[in-house]
């Protein structure tokens, strides 16, 4: 009689606590996360169903003060920006000042965002951990609740939950020559990594932007550009696809323009988000310029629900992506099943 | 989105029954209204006003207006929010008034009733979307069809404007029954002195493109851009050749064929044209009684022709016409008289019918002028006018006045006692309706000038007695038995669709009657629209009608399509059907059912899909409610719309 | 409170925008009384109503429910009131099939101009409803009993 | 079913199986008692075939995702109407299915013969069959050793003894002698009939309550082709909320219904695949009924007929419409 | 063998039950129609305790819908009439932001589950590293220890059963908090966990000896031999992902699946849930409904872009994660107990077994091919 099951566990779940295993394989080992103080002093867990703790305080969690994480934070519009014709952004504060206050994320963290009675989405928290008066969420919209929240005006209220999923390994970048390619909406978790690094300008070295968008109408955080255009502290380079009136930066598609500027891949790490078919090509362009697989970062995006590790759709292999990812190195997808 | 809402008092109409600032108060607990009001007169400069401030203040993005019927004012209200910066279509409105206050007096229920109409209209509204209409290409040329008074005026009115315009007529000849009338009420004028010129501008106006004896064979297309296929039909005669010298219908020697023209009074020959004065002036042959036809010998006429237009063989020839709007000008057939029994249903020869007796009146029809008994030839002395035969008699199908039969009818009493001074005129009439300007001043004159004796009664029986008709009937002033020995009797039949109505309706797509006139877009103010754009309608085609009311119509459709046409990009009704392709399964069942043809099958990425023509669809619906998936959905009428009214009412 | 209760029963109308609607006007401008219980939900034609409309409505606890359409061969879109009547049959019968009384539902055709047939149409459906029992209604999962609530 | 039936039905596959991608029959599956969809595409494959009483599965419910490719298929009458209905939609290309007939006696229906089995008070269950075997008439089951024989009359599925579609409607190629057509009188419904108005509205309150909402149902239907979008899970349009609520899962019940409307070709699958044995079918036979009297109309009889809820005729002889005073 | 055995007389068997309703909830299998669910004990009726429970006890722990919360908009008082009968304006003000309220559900009380099989026991345990995992689930936590599970031991198997190939037993001490097996005389009931004491202290049951325990033992011995010898499954975490480009194998194994999902809600182990907004008027719900990874719409993206728009690719998923990815993530667990409903419910009659047994046989031969 064959059992594979490798440790016979005793009913009431008493197994021996296990740590979180380490995501990444190539050192960038996130750190523990703290006791998140904004969490525990959500004004809505006080009415939740608290979790029982006795039987199962020995699981590893990241929610150490067991509060009932479907629970969103009641949260209100600060600003609603008009990116493209398709993408909006929005500043939300969270209601309670305390939890605001103490809000704790680290760049590349996603949060659920839903307008109560439309639903949730996951979005990118793009603004920077180091810039604290809104969280910053820029949203498409392709679906029922995106075109809901594309609805929201200053002083709506929404639900958020956060902060969920990994984070770009910035610690692990410390010191070495930094390439950020955004293509299209994917600019947007660019964004809150290029902000946290610009705060912390002197931890690394050469930091470049190549962000790229179908059009100049297309090209969210317009207003922003200017500035990271005359930055000393990086090199932004733009492109759209086609010629356009006007527009005094490069044209072509975003790995053209990679491989035209060739970055050295020596001590660097490149970050890249945006839509699976440029992701594909970049990664090529990437190999090409000899970056190794495991310089390569990107974020994969999902169908999510729970945003927790517990609904089961967007696994990827053994892999859920909003708990182990969504930040993956290339050479960790490599591992992966061909299931994008 | 932030919803304010209006409950209009209307004076008392709507505030007598219904306590509108209750319902203005509950609608603040409705989810998304942020403001809610309650005002004298909504429609009015200074409630649209408020609804203008209010949009700015409250930066409102949607409105409902709690008023009268949507079929009165959305228009109203669509523009005024749009003076605002508000899409035109982010209006709803709750009727309370035709629905509510003005149908129940308990007050209690009607606010409770309205309050609910109002959360209904509220949460329909949330689902609303800004729409915006799309433009298309228009073609700048109109088709006719018809070439009656009506049609001729309208084709006139748009040449003259610079349009270009293709005139169908079924008839070898335009001019309609106008054509055949001898005089025109209230001035007694010459119908075709009146009629003529315009029928040779027809002809000769370099805009106009006339088919005659020709039929609209199919209609494809939608507004702006409708494909036209005509069917010419087969006339012998190359008229292309055929100079209408009337040589062939001299020597014609079939000479017994029925004059269609004349209304069967008097024979033509079997090669004829119409009327001297006809439009275009070409022969045509009836095959029924060219005896090249019925005997295999003769072809006299294309012997004699001296262009050598006949041509027995001829084929039917169909031609195609683009045109980006279509006027039907169709105009009516007279009532089939002969279902009267009692009228001897056609069994006495001198019981003839108005249009008859009109031929006989004209100097140019067969008698020349001559008023003669068919029986007889002899001139009538009494003659007896019988009206509302075929109109408003519910027991032959036919409940509708036809409005202009009193008037003809006093036309033609005037008429007999001018061409004979002894006759005397008998009239039997249900009511007089004369109410147009001179009107009632003309019937006043064929009484009391020309001595008709108007008896207010139905005939009961008509019957023979020697070579007198004894019409027997009741007066019911005088509550006395009537009988009159008359010489001649005339039935002012009725006007009944033209033949055939029924079927062009099909082709254009418009709606008719159940009488088969066919039916405007709304009855007071879209006269001359028809519900599929683009289709306009003239003259009597559309509901009985006089030479002025139809001319009138004739000229205000061309108003509309000029007004259509002025640009060369017209645009759409947005509230029309959308497909979600992400949905949609290409099972084609939308395409099957939609009565426009506005749904056709696409590919997209190697699937089918369904898509929708936007300037073909008229927004019905009745594909949204086959699609089995939902992945066609109405505008502004959407599955999620109807749900959440529905789920709105049964809550609680 | 959507219903006066006690008084009338939940009785939704659908109807179509250019005649029956029309009529309803008309009997309005006439000021034809009529019970106060139907709600009417404007449709642009007979043929947009989606038989399942009307069973979700009896479903969720409407007491009844009207249809009524243009005349057959009068429908402002030629077409739509034919192939809804098939429907609305068809819905008709499936009605007993779960215990739901046929005679909560009906259809018919009301022109814009018959304001008198339109009031005799709600008042005898309207007694027709108030013959019957309340509509029966499910016991409903406690997850959505939330949302019966009045808000 | 007869060897030699069965032998030229092989036959029949390998011949056509070279002009397609695969042919659509039935081979063995979990258990004695149940047979499972097989998709064979090489003569191997083919010795694995087996039809008859066991061969329960609506094949026709897989055609849609072959579109554009050739493919055959075995079919039962019923399954026939149902390949007839898909080609009258034009959701199959005629041109693209081989469609191989053979006279059907009838299937058996697995909870019949499991109640049958029963064994004292206890009603095991058709999962411990260890052989079954249909001669003639009869069927014989082992259990735990033991064999008992039913008349197969009593442990057919309800449906085959109203058939009056035995033998495929439309085929390419038919096997066999045709078998006998039985007679539908809607019994069934006159005895459910029986019930008050009340009494049917408890019956699928309770009847509902155990339903899971796996669409086993609708995913088993062959004619439900919206397939992945199906409005039971959409929002728009959202008809159905994702709660467990007994209304809401007899609103998708009638659903189901009102779409198959005209077009249901009564195969019976819908109520055959649901796990916990609700008799989802009745609804079908409800609509068919009615598409019968209304429409004289039967699904999947004839490859040109357009669904009665597709077309209509001015004046409806058949609708007795409620007459106002 | 514990020394706490408790002995149950059948006749004593609804007394005992009913006697436990009166402070907690007592669910049992029942006879409904062609089903057997559980339902609330009903004292006039006999629980269905020989017949496999058609559906799996999962959805004590975890309804097929529950709300996760209810949202509630309270909206700020209105000022005063702005706009004034006549149209004209008059002051106004702008209403304040509305607040929303969340309010979690209340959670049922005590519960205890009577007459579940061994395998759904099994289903159990496999949740609980998911919803007690890196993030703890509050809702099924509480029910979780909030409810008693009896198990009873399986006397019969059934073609479909294979609970042995995937670590479990007809016996199942491993996953509930007390084993009952059905003796000639009543039930033996052994407490496994510290659960079992809420309901053992009736003085309705008596206490068992070692003649109880080696009835029940040799009835054990007779469920397991008639389940069969169970193939070898070592290797099948890395056959499945072998196997994952293999578009062959999956189309021929997934060609019959007509992806519903009575597989996946009948399976005691799969727990994936959707969460959907329901709302009416100012009030809504967020609720939690079962999922099932068979349905297209599991992982479309509003983008259109579907990772398992393919059935063949739901079915890998499922298989996979079941026979590979849950073994990684915990500890050589299998996410499957064997209960064999998605095969016997299989409208199709697909049989993971097969699948499996065909993977591990097509990844070998794939690897002896590579050498």
């Amino acid at each position: 009689m064959a059992n594979v099951s490798k440790s016979s566990r005793t009913a009431g779940q008493k197994s021996a606590p296990k740590a979180v295993p380490a995501r990444g394989k190539n050192g960038f080992k996130p750190e523990e996360k703290k006791p998140d103080a904004a969490q525990t002093a959500a004004p809505v867990a006080a009415a939740a169903a608290g979790a029982p703790q006795a039987s199962h305080s020995g699981m590893p969690t990241r929610n150490p003060g067991a509060v009932n994480p479907y629970l969103p934070h009641m949260a209100t519009v600060q600003e609603v920006i008009k990116e493209t014709h398709n993408i909006m952004t929005f500043r939300v504060v969270l209601n309670d000042q305390e939890v605001m206050k103490n809000f704790h994320f680290e760049p590349g963290q996603v949060g659920q965002l839903s307008l109560f009675g439309a639903g949730e989405a996951t979005f990118v928290i793009n603004s920077s951990p180091t810039r604290r008066e809104y969280l910053q969420f820029s949203v498409m919209r392709a679906g029922e609740v995106t075109a809901a929240l594309h609805g929201l005006r200053p002083g709506d209220t929404v639900g958020v939950r956060a902060p969920l999923g990994n984070h770009f390994p910035y610690q692990a970048m410390k010191g070495k020559d930094i390439v950020l390619i955004g293509g299209g909406i994917g600019m947007a978790p660019i964004r809150t990594l290029l902000y946290y690094m610009l705060d912390n300008r002197a931890d690394y070295g050469k930091i470049t932007l190549l962000y790229g968008a179908r059009s100049p109408q297309d090209m969210a955080y317009s207003y922003e550009l200017p500035e990271w255009l005359s930055s000393k502290d990086m090199e932004c380079v733009l492109t759209i696809d086609r010629e356009a009136e006007g527009w005094e930066h490069k044209v072509g598609l975003i790995p053209n323009v990679l491989l035209e500027m060739a970055p050295q891949p020596d001590n660097a790490v490149a970050v890249t988000c945006g839509p699976p078919i440029m992701i594909k090509f970049t990664l090529e362009a990437l190999a090409k310029l000899r970056f190794a697989p495991e310089q390569i970062i990107t974020t994969l995006e999902r169908r999510m629900k729970c945003g927790i590790g517990i609904c089961g759709r967007c696994n990827i292999g053994e892999k859920y992506v909003c708990v182990d990812g969504p930040v993956f190195t290339y050479a960790e997808l490599q591992g992966l099943p061909n299931e994008l | 989105m932030r919803i304010g809402v209006f409950v209009c008092h209307c004076g008392s109409n709507i505030a007598a029954t219904v306590d509108s600032a209750a319902v203005a108060a509950a609608a603040r607990d409705f989810d998304e209204v942020v403001f809610s009001t309650d005002t004298m007169y909504t429609c009015s400069e200074p409630g649209q006003t408020g609804i203008i401030e209010a949009i700015k203040t409250h930066a409102l993005d949607g409105v409902v207006v709690a008023a009268c019927s949507p079929r009165m004012h959305e228009p109203t209200f669509r523009r005024a929010v749009e003076r605002a910066g508000v899409n035109r279509y982010m209006v709803e409105m709750a009727n309370i008034r035709e629905h509510v206050s003005w149908i129940g007096k308990d007050k209690e229920a009607n606010t409770n009733k309205a309050t609910e109409l109002v959360r209904m209209a509220v949460e329909k509204l949330r689902l609303n979307r800004p729409l915006f209409p799309k433009t298309f290409k228009a073609t700048r040329r109109v088709l006719v069809i018809g070439g009656g008074v009506a049609g001729i005026q309208t084709a006139l009115d748009c040449a003259e404007a610079g349009l270009e315009v293709v005139m169908v007529e079924r008839e070898s000849t335009i001019g309609g029954k106008m054509a055949k009338l001898d005089k025109t009420f209230p001035t007694v004028d010459c119908s075709s002195c009146i009629l003529g010129p315009k029928m040779v501008d027809v002809a000769q106006h370099p805009n106009i493109t006339l088919y005659a004896s020709a039929e609209v064979e199919a209609v494809s297309g939608f507004v702006g851009n409708f494909e036209v296929t005509i069917r010419k039909k087969v006339t012998c005669v190359d008229w292309e050749k055929c100079t209408g010298c009337g040589l062939c219908t001299e020597k014609c020697p079939s000479k017994k064929a029925y004059n269609r023209f004349d209304e069967g009074v008097g024979p033509t020959t079997a090669i004829n044209i119409p009327f001297p004065q006809a439009i275009p002036k070409k022969a045509v042959i009836d095959k029924e009684f060219c005896r090249y036809f019925t005997t295999g010998k003769c072809g006299v006429c294309a012997k004699i022709c001296p262009t050598g237009a006949i041509n027995y063989e001829q084929q039917e020839e169909l031609a195609q016409e683009k045109v980006g709007a279509i006027v039907a000008a169709t105009g009516y057939d007279l009532f089939d008289w002969r279902a009267y029994g009692e009228y001897g249903a056609g069994r006495y020869p001198d019981v003839i019918s108005s249009l008859q007796y009109e031929r006989m009146l004209s100097a140019s029809g067969p008698t020349g002028g001559h008023i003669k008994r068919p029986s007889d030839g002899k001139e009538p002395k009494t003659v007896v006018f019988i009206q509302c035969v075929g109109s408003r008699d519910a027991s032959i199908g036919r409940p509708y006045c036809s409005g202009f039969c009193c008037m003809y009818t006093a036309k033609q009493a005037i008429l007999t006692k001018d061409h004979i001074p002894d006759s005397q005129s008998y009239v039997f009439y249900m009511d007089i309706r004369a109410p147009g300007k001179a009107y009632d001043e003309f019937t006043r004159r064929a009484m009391e000038e020309y001595g008709a004796q108007y008896v207010r009664g139905r005939v009961a029986l008509i019957y023979p007695k020697g070579d007198k008709l004894v019409v027997r009937g009741t007066d019911t002033l005088m509550s006395s038995q009537v009988e009159v020995e008359a010489d001649l009797v005339v039935l002012a039949a009725g006007a009944e669709a033209a033949r055939n109505a029924s079927g062009l309706a099909e082709k254009l797509h418009i709606s008719y009657d159940t009488y088969g006139f066919f039916v405007e877009g709304h009855p007071k103010l879209r006269p001359v629209e028809t519900n599929t754009a683009g289709v306009f309608l003239a003259g009597a085609c559309q509901g009985p009608k006089d030479i002025p009311s139809s001319v009138a119509q004739g000229s205000a459709a061309a108003a509309k399509v000029l007004g259509l046409l002025s640009k060369d990009v017209l645009e759409s009704d947005p509230q029309i059907a959308q497909v979600t392709l992400q949905r949609c399964i290409g099972c084609g069942k939308c395409i099957r059912v939609c009565p426009f043809q506005a749904i056709r099958e696409t590919d997209f990425r190697g699937q089918r899909k369904a898509e929708v023509i936007e300037a073909v669809c008229q927004g019905c619906g009745l594909c949204n409610a086959t699609c089995p998936q939902g992945a066609i959905q109405l505008s502004h009428f959407t599955d999620n719309q109807v749900l959440a009214e529905v789920e709105a009412l049964c809550r609680c | 409170m959507s219903v006066l209760e006690g008084k009338e029963r939940r009785i939704i109308g659908f109807l179509c925008n250019w005649c029956s609607y029309g009529g309803a006007d008309t009997a309005g401008v006439g000021r034809f009384s009529q019970p106060t219980d139907l709600r009417i939900i404007r449709v642009p034609c007979s043929g947009r109503i989606n038989p399942l409309f009307i069973i979700k409505a009896l479903l969720s606890g409407a007491d009844g429910v009207l249809v009524s359409g243009c005349h057959p061969r009068d429908c402002h879109y030629a077409e739509g009131n034919f192939y809804a009547r098939r429907r609305l049959e068809m819905c008709k019968q499936l009605l007993p099939a779960v215990g739901i009384d046929p005679l909560r539902f009906e259809y018919t055709w009301v022109s814009a101009s018959e304001g008198q047939r339109w009031q005799q149409v709600v008042t005898d459906f309207t007694a027709q409803i108030h013959q019957l029992p309340p509509a029966l209604r499910f016991s409903e999962s406690p997850d959505l009993e939330l949302l019966r609530q009045c808000g | 079913m007869a060897d030699d039936i069965h032998g030229a039905l092989r036959e029949a596959i390998r011949t056509i199986l070279p002009d397609v991608e695969c042919v659509l029959g039935w081979g063995s599956g979990p258990d004695p008692l149940r047979s499972a969809p097989l998709f064979m595409k090489s003569p191997e494959d083919v010795e694995r075939f087996r039809a008859g009483e066991l061969a329960v599965n609506n094949l026709a419910v897989f055609l849609p995702e072959y579109a554009g490719r050739k493919v055959g298929i075995v079919v039962k009458g019923c399954d026939s109407r149902s390949v007839v209905q898909l080609i009258s939609e034009t959701l199959v290309k005629r041109e693209e299915v081989v469609i191989i007939g053979y006279p059907c006696r009838g299937v058996v229906d697995v909870a019949k013969i499991a109640a049958a089995i029963g064994l004292g008070n206890e009603d095991l269950e058709a999962g411990l069959v260890e052989r079954a075997e249909v001669n003639g008439d009869t069927v014989s089951v082992t259990v735990r050793g033991e064999t008992k024989t039913f008349p197969f009359k009593d442990v057919m599925a309800a449906k085959c003894s109203i058939c009056r579609y035995p033998n495929a409607v439309l085929h390419d190629v038919f096997i066999g002698e045709k078998a006998e057509a039985r007679e539908d009188s809607y019994a069934d419904l006159e005895k459910y009939e029986a019930m008050s108005l009340e009494e049917r509205f408890r019956f699928w309150e309770k009847e509902m309550e155990r339903c899971i909402r796996c669409y086993a149902c609708r995913n088993a239907c062959p004619l439900c082709v919206c397939r992945d979008h199906c409005v039971a899970s959409s929002r728009e349009p959202h008809w159905l909320s994702q709660a467990d609520s007994t209304r809401d899962k007899l609103f998708f019940q009638l659903i189901h219904a009102t779409h198959l409307a005209g077009r249901c070709t009564g195969c019976g699958e819908c109520a055959r695949a649901c796990p916990v044995g609700i008799p989802v079918g009745l609804f079908k036979r409800f609509i068919n009924r009615a598409a019968g009297q209304l429409f004289g109309f039967q699904g999947g009889l004839d490859p040109e007929a357009v669904s009665p809820l597709q077309r209509f005729l001015v004046d409806e002889p058949t609708i007795k419409e409620k007459e106002w005073k | 063998m514990n020394a706490a055995l408790k002995f149950l007389p059948h006749e004593h068997l609804k007394a005992w039950l009913e006697e436990l309703a009166g402070t907690m909830r007592v669910l049992a299998p029942q006879k409904e129609g062609a089903a057997v669910v559980y339902r609330a004990f009903d004292p006039s009726r006999e629980p269905e305790l020989i017949r496999k429970p058609t559906e799996s006890a999962k959805h004590i722990l975890f309804p097929r819908s529950e709300a996760l919360f209810a949202f509630h908009k309270k909206k700020a008082p209105f000022a005063p009439d702005s706009l004034n009968p006549d149209g004209s304006q008059a002051e106004k003000e702008e209403p304040a932001t509305p607040a929303m309220e969340l309010t979690p559900p209340e959670q049922p009380g005590p519960t205890v589950v009577f007459g579940m099989t061994g395998c759904d026991a099994g289903g159990v345990t496999t949740f609980d590293p998911v919803y007690g995992g890196r993030y703890q689930d509050p809702y099924y936590l509480q029910r979780r220890e909030a409810t008693v599970l009896i198990a009873r031991a399986c006397n019969e198997a059934l073609s479909t059963c294979f609970c042995t190939w995937v670590g479990g037993d007809p016996a199942n001490r491993r996953d509930a908090d007390i084993l009952a097996t059905r003796l000639e005389n009543g039930w033996l009931l052994e407490p496994l966990t510290e659960r079992a004491e809420r309901v053992l202290g009736s003085t309705l049951l008596g206490d068992a000896g070692e003649a109880e325990a080696r009835e029940a033992e040799a009835l054990h011995a007779k469920a397991r031999a008639a389940i069969g010898e169970a193939p070898d499954l070592t290797g099948i975490e890395d056959a499945l992902p072998a196997l994952f480009d293999d578009k062959d194998f999956w189309w021929s194994e997934s060609a019959a699946c007509l992806a519903c999902g009575a597989c996946t809600y009948l399976c005691p182990t799969c727990h994936c849930f959707t969460i959907t907004d329901e709302k009416a008027g100012l009030s809504g719900v967020r609720l939690r409904a079962w999922d099932t990874c068979m349905a297209a719409l599991y992982t479309l993206e509003a983008s259109g872009h579907n990772p398992r728009g393919q059935k063949a690719a739901r079915l890998r998923n499922r298989v996979g994660h079941k026979f590979a990815y849950f073994l990684k993530n915990h500890q050589g667990r299998i996410s499957c107990c064997g209960c064999g409903r998605c095969i016997k419910s299989c409208p199709s009659s697909v049989d993971i077994r097969r699948i499996v047994l065909n993977a591990l046989k097509r990844a070998k031969g794939k690897e002896a091919a590579n050498g």
